[in-house]
C-alpha cells in the first residue's frame, strides 16, 4: 500500500516515550504509510548526533533545554517546533508499602523516607530529576532530602529502585508509573509546583523525507494524541 | 526452551550484531598488532603516551568515547568529511559506524593480549630463523607471529566479546537504528525502558552469552590444537 | 683465507676480543667457559654487533665498522648449530628440519633432506614437536637443520656435546666429509681434545 | 594549564574514583589470579562455562551487569540480604558497590591476562624447585607468581584503567550519589547531559586520562625492574 | 643398595623400561640417544610417574605402584643436575644458587655456599641474571645449585657436557669427595667413558 517512493522519515526521540511512539508509528503504518525509522537514546545524546550532522528528519526530545541547543545552532527548520506532549510528577512507593503522604508545601517526605534514599532522576542531568527538584523546592521540601537522594540515569532506574524496595520513594513521571506493576502512585505532585513538563517535536533543517512533515502533524493530530495519553502522558 | 524461539526482528539484532562484532575484530587485529609490536620492541620517547592513547577507550566512559567519534567522524567532524568527500564513506547513523566504535573499544584489550604474548617470545628463535636464511619479515611471519598466537586468541576472544557488549559508544555515535545500529546491546537497553521488559532483556541476554560461548569454544579448540602439550611430565 | 677475524666487545665486565685467520678446513676454538667462543660464533653469524672490527669469510666481508659494512644473518648463509639447540618450539621436526632447506636458493642445497635424515637417525622423529625430544635428539635435528640451510660455513658450537661415541663418531665422519668434499669452512667450538686432534686444521685458542 | 585549576568538588570525585578503582583492583586480584589458575592448569568438563561466567560482564552490555548487580546485592536481594545480615556490609547506593561493580567488569580482563602469563610459564621450572625442596606452595609463590609477573602487571593496569572508566554498571547498581558513587565517569556523564557542559567533559576526561597515565608508567617502571633484557644482542 | 629401580613407562611409542640395584658410590646409566636415560633420573625425582614400578633409594621407598606410594618431589630430596640446566631465569645466580640451600634443614647441609661458588669458579657471576651466562657458567651454577640443597642423593645428567677440561677434571675430583666422604649416592649420566671409567662403581645398560 505505501508509496513505494515515499522515503521512511527517521525520528530521533527520547527513550521514555519508546512504547507510545512505536504504538503510534504501528497506527501511521496502518494508514498505508512507510514505517518510520524510530531511534531512541537520551536526549543529550540525540541533541549531539544532531549537531554532528546526522541525517534525521523529527527531533522529539524530553526537555525543552536540549530542543532550545538545537535551536541555538540554527539545525531546526523554523515553525515546526511544537510542544508535543505533557506530563506530570508522581511519588510512588513499592506496591506492598502502606505508606500515605499527600504532597504539599513541608510534606513529611523525610520522616517518611526514614533511613531510606528518595530515587529519582539525576536533577544534575535528567529533566525528570530537574523537575521533581524544582518541585520539592517550592513545596519547601528540598533541604531535608537533598542528601538522601538516589539520583538515577534515567527514568526507569527510578522506577526499579523503587519496584525492588531499595528505594522507600521515588519521584517519576506518571507515564511511567503507570506502567509499572511494581509501584503504586502515592501522589500526584500539583502543577504549579514545577515549570511545566512538555515534550517538544521539531523537524531538522537537512531533513530530507517528504513523509516527515505528515507524520509530525499526525502525532500532534487527535489521533496522535490520543495514543500519547493511552501510555499515561498527559496533553501539554 | 521457549524463551529461544526466536523472532525475526530477533534473528534480524543477531545477524547485524555479528557482523558488527566479526568486522570490528577483524579490522582492528591488524592495527591492534602494529601497535602491541611497536609498544612491546620499540623503545622510544613518548612511548607511554602512545600506551595511554591506546588505553583511552579502557578509561573514559564509552560515551565519551562515542562523543569524539561524532566530534571526529560525524558528517561536519574533519575525519568524516573526509571519509565522505574522498572514499564515499559515511559512518554515522550506520553498522559501519557501530563497527568502528566497537573495534576503538576493544583496541586497548586486543593490544595489551597480543603485547603480552610478544613479549614472551623467545627472541633468540628469530635470531635462529634469520641465521636459516629467513629475512625479517619472513621470520616475523613464520616464528614470531605463530609463537604470539595464545595473545592473538585471547586478544581476539576479548575483542569480540567486547564487541558483542559494547553500548555506550555506540548509542552516542550512530545512535539506534533498528537494523542498522540496533545491536544486542542497544536491543537490551530498548527492552530495560518498557516496563515488562525484562523477558526480553532475559532472552537477549542469553543470546549475548551464547554467542560469546561460541567465540571462546571456538579459540579454546583452536588453541588446543595449536598447543601440544608435556604428555607424561607429572611437573 | 677461509676466516679473517678481528673483533672485538665488552659484555659486561669482559672484554672479548679475537684476530685470527685461518685456511681452509676445520678452525676450532678453544678456550675456558666463559672466555667467548659463543660470542664469536654469534658475532661471525649476525646475531652479535662487535664493537669494532672485520670478520671475512671466503674472501666475502660481512662486518667491517670502519667500512660500515654489517651484513643481516639471512645475507651471511652460515649454518649455525647452537650450543642449546635453539629449535623452533611450534614446529614439528620435519618443519624445524626443513625450514632452511626451502629457504635456500637450489644451487647452494648441497645436502638432501632424505639423506641427511637417515644419517642422524632422525627418521621416527619428524612427527613430533621439538619439546617432547631427548637431548641428543634435539641436538642431532639442530644439526639436521643447520646443514640443510645450504650454507656457505658452518659455526658448530659443541655439536657433539650430547651424544653417544656412536653417533658422535657418524656426525664427525659427516663433518669430515663436508670439509673435504664440499670444502666448506667450519668454525667449531669443543673443549674435547680427542674431537679437535681428529677434525681441527687449525686450533684458535679464545681467552 | 587554567582548565587544570580543579575546584574541591573535583578533588573529591577524583579521590572518590582512585578509593573505588583501587579497592576494586585490589580485591578483584586474588580470585582473578584463583580462576585465571583454573583455567589454565585445571581440565574439567565445564571449563567453558566458567570461562563464560567469568566474560559474562564484557559480554552482557554494562547496564544488565548493574542491573544483576542490583537484584542480587541490593538490600532485597538474596546476595545483599546475607551481606547486611551476617557481616552488617550494604553495597547498594555506597561506594563499596561502586567498587563491586568495578570489580566485576575489570575480572575478565585481568583473569584473561594473568592466564595469558601463567600459560606461557615453564612448568619444568616447577619441576625443579620441586626437586630443590620446595612444596607446592613455595614453587608457586617463588617460581610461578614471579614469572607470572607480566600477566599481572597487564592485569592491574588493564583491571585500573577499566574501573577508572567503568560507568553503565555502576550508575544502574548504586545510581550517581555526589560524594558516595559519584566517580570521574558518572561525573562526565551528568557534565555531557548538561548543553554547554563540554568544558566540565573535557576537563574531567583529561583527568581520567592522567590517572591512567600514571598508572602506566608505574607499570613500566615496575615491569623494566622485573625484566632484566638480554643485552647486546641484537637479533 | 643406594638405588632399587624397578620401572617401566611407555613415552610415544617406545617402552622406557629400567630393573637394577646399585650398592655404594655412583652408578653410571649408559645408552644411546634417546634411551630414556633423562627419564629414569625424572622418574626417580619424582618428576615423571612411571606407570608401575619401585624406585626405593638408601632404603627408603620414593614409589611403588603396588603399595601406592608416590612421594612428592621435595620429600625426595634428591640433587638433580638436569641435563638443560633450568636455572630459575627471573632470579640471580645468587638467588638460584641458594634457593635449594635455604630450604634445607640444617643437619643436610653438607656443603657451605662459599666452598660451593669458590670452587665451581662462579664468584664473579653472583649478581647476573642466567640468562646472561654462557653455557659452561650456566652448567656450574646448576651444579652448585643442585649440591647445595643438600640432597640425601644426586642425581646428574651429563652434568660436564659442556665444560672445559680443566673444569671437568675439578668437578669430578667434587664428585669423587661426595660419593667417598659424605657417601652419597649417584645417579649418573654421560656419553663419556673416560669420565664413566675414572668415577662409576655400576655402569648399566639403558635401552
Ligand atoms: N648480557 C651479558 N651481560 C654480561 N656478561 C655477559 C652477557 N652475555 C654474555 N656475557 C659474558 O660474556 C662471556 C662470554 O660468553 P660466551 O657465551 O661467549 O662464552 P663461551 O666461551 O661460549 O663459554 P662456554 O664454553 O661456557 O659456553 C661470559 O663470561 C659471559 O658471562
Ligand atoms: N612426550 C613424549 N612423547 C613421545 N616420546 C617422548 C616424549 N618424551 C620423551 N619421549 C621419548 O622418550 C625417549 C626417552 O627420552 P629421554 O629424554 O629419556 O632420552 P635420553 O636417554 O635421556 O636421551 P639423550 O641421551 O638423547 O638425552 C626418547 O626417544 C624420546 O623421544
Ligand atoms: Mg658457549
Ligand atoms: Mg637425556
Amino acid at each position: 500500500k505505501a508509496a513505494p517512493q515515499e522515503r521512511a522519515p527517521t525520528v530521533l526521540a527520547a527513550a521514555s516515550l519508546q512504547e507510545a511512539m512505536q504504538a503510534a508509528a504501528d497506527r501511521w503504518v496502518g494508514k498505508g504509510h512507510v514505517r518510520p525509522v524510530l531511534s531512541f537514546a537520551g536526549s543529550a545524546t540525540l541533541a549531539r548526533q544532531i549537531e554532528s550532522g546526522a541525517p534525521a528528519d523529527l527531533l522529539i526530545s524530553a526537555d525543552e533545554a536540549w530542543m532550545d541547543h538545537v535551536a541555538a545552532r540554527g539545525l531546526l527548520r523554523a515553525g515546526t517546533r511544537a510542544p508535543l506532549l505533557g506530563n506530570r510528577l508522581v511519588l510512588i512507593a513499592p506496591v506492598k508499602s502502606t505508606v500515605r503522604l499527600s504532597v504539599g508545601t513541608g510534606f513529611g517526605l523525610a520522616r517518611a523516607l526514614g533511613t531510606g534514599r528518595l530515587a529519582m532522576g539525576d536533577p544534575d542531568s535528567v529533566p525528570a530529576g530537574r523537575y521533581a527538584r524544582q518541585a520539592l523546592e517550592r513545596l519547601q521540601v528540598w533541604k531535608s532530602v537533598a542528601g538522601r537522594i538516589a539520583p538515577a540515569e534515567n527514568v526507569r532506574l527510578a522506577l526499579l529502585f523503587v519496584s525492588r524496595g531499595e528505594a522507600p520513594l521515588g519521584i517519576v513521571y506518571a507515564s511511567d508509573a503507570k506502567a509499572d506493576q511494581g509501584v503504586r502512585v502515592v501522589d500526584f505532585f500539583p502543577e504549579n509546583s514545577h515549570r511545566r513538563i512538555t515534550y517538544p517535536i521539531a523537524r531538522l533543517k537537512n531533513s530530507k523525507s517528504a513523509a516527515a512533515e505528515p507524520f509530525r502533524q499526525f502525532l500532534l493530530s487527535k489521533e496522535g494524541q490520543a495514543i500519547f495519553r493511552a501510555y499515561g502522558f498527559g496533553p501539554v | 526452551m521457549d524463551v529461544l524461539a526466536l523472532s525475526d526482528a530477533e534473528w534480524a539484532i543477531i545477524g547485524l550484531s555479528l557482523k558488527v562484532s566479526l568486522v570490528a575484530v577483524a579490522a582492528v587485529l591488524p592495527p591492534a598488532m602494529l601497535l602491541a609490536w611497536v609498544l612491546a620492541r620499540c623503545d622510544f620517547r613518548g612511548k607511554i603516551l602512545l600506551d595511554a592513547l591506546v588505553s583511552l577507550p579502557l578509561v573514559l566512559p564509552p560515551v565519551v568515547t562515542g562523543w569524539l567519534l561524532l566530534l571526529a567522524f560525524g558528517a561536519n567532524g574533519p575525519l568524516g568529511r573526509l571519509l565522505a568527500e574522498y572514499l564515499g564513506i559515511t559512518l554515522i547513523f550506520r553498522w559501519t559506524g557501530a563497527a568502528l566504535a566497537a573495534a576503538i573499544m576493544a583496541l586497548p584489550l586486543m593490544v595489551r593480549a597480543i603485547r603480552l604474548s610478544l613479549e614472551a617470545v623467545d627472541r633468540r628463535l628469530e635470531g635462529a630463523a634469520r641465521s636459516l636464511g629467513a629475512g625479517p619479515w619472513r621470520s616475523f611471519a613464520s616464528i614470531t607471529l605463530p609463537l604470539t598466537m595464545p595473545g592473538i586468541l585471547a586478544a581476539l576472544v576479548l575483542g569480540f566479546a567486547r564487541s558483542i557488549g559494547e553500548f555506550g559508544a555506540t548509542i552516542t555515535f550512530v545512535s539506534n537504528i533498528p537494523g542498522e545500529t540496533r545491536t544486542l546491546p542497544l536491543a537490551i537497553y530498548n527492552a530495560l525502558q518498557v516496563p515488562g521488559g525484562e523477558a526480553a532483556v532475559t532472552r537477549l541476554a542469553i543470546i549475548s552469552v551464547l554467542l560469546s560461548v561460541a567465540a571462546l569454544t571456538v579459540s579454546e579448540v583452536l588453541a588446543r590444537r595449536a598447543g601440544g602439550g608435556r604428555a607424561g611430565h607429572v611437573l | 683465507m677461509s676466516f679473517e677475524v678481528d673483533v672485538s666487545l665488552r659484555r659486561g665486565a669482559r672484554e672479548i676480543a679475537a684476530r685470527f685467520s685461518a685456511g681452509e678446513g676445520l678452525t676450532a676454538l678453544f678456550g675456558p667457559s666463559g672466555a667467548g667462543k659463543t660470542s664469536l660464533l654469534d658475532m661471525v653469524a649476525g646475531l652479535l654487533r662487535p664493537d669494532r672490527g672485520r670478520i671475512c669469510v671466503s674472501g666475502t666481508v660481512l662486518f667491517d665498522s670502519a667500512a660500515r659494512i654489517d651484513l643481516p644473518p639471512e645475507q651471511r648463509a652460515c649454518g649455525y648449530v647452537f650450543q642449546d639447540g635453539r629449535l623452533f618450539p611450534h614446529r614439528r621436526v620435519r618443519d624445524n628440519l626443513l625450514y632452511g632447506w626451502k629457504l635456500a636458493p637450489a644451487e647452494r642445497r648441497w645436502l638432501e633432506p632424505d639423506a641427511a635424515i637417515a644419517f642422524l637417525g632422525i627418521g621416527h622423529l619428524l612427527e613430533r614437536m621439538p619439546r617432547s625430544l631427548s637431548g641428543g635428539e634435539a641436538q642431532r635435528v639442530a644439526i639436521g637443520r643447520a646443514l640443510l640451510s645450504g650454507p656457505r660455513f658452518l659455526l658448530m658450537d659443541e655439536p657433539l656435546a650430547s651424544l653417544d661415541a656412536a653417533r658422535r663418531d657418524e656426525i664427525m665422519r659427516l663433518i669430515e666429509r663436508m670439509r673435504d668434499e664440499f670444502g666448506i669452512p667450519i668454525l667449531y667450538v669443543s673443549h674435547d681434545r680427542a674431537e679437535l686432534d681428529r677434525l681441527a686444521a687449525a686450533v684458535i685458542p679464545v681467552g
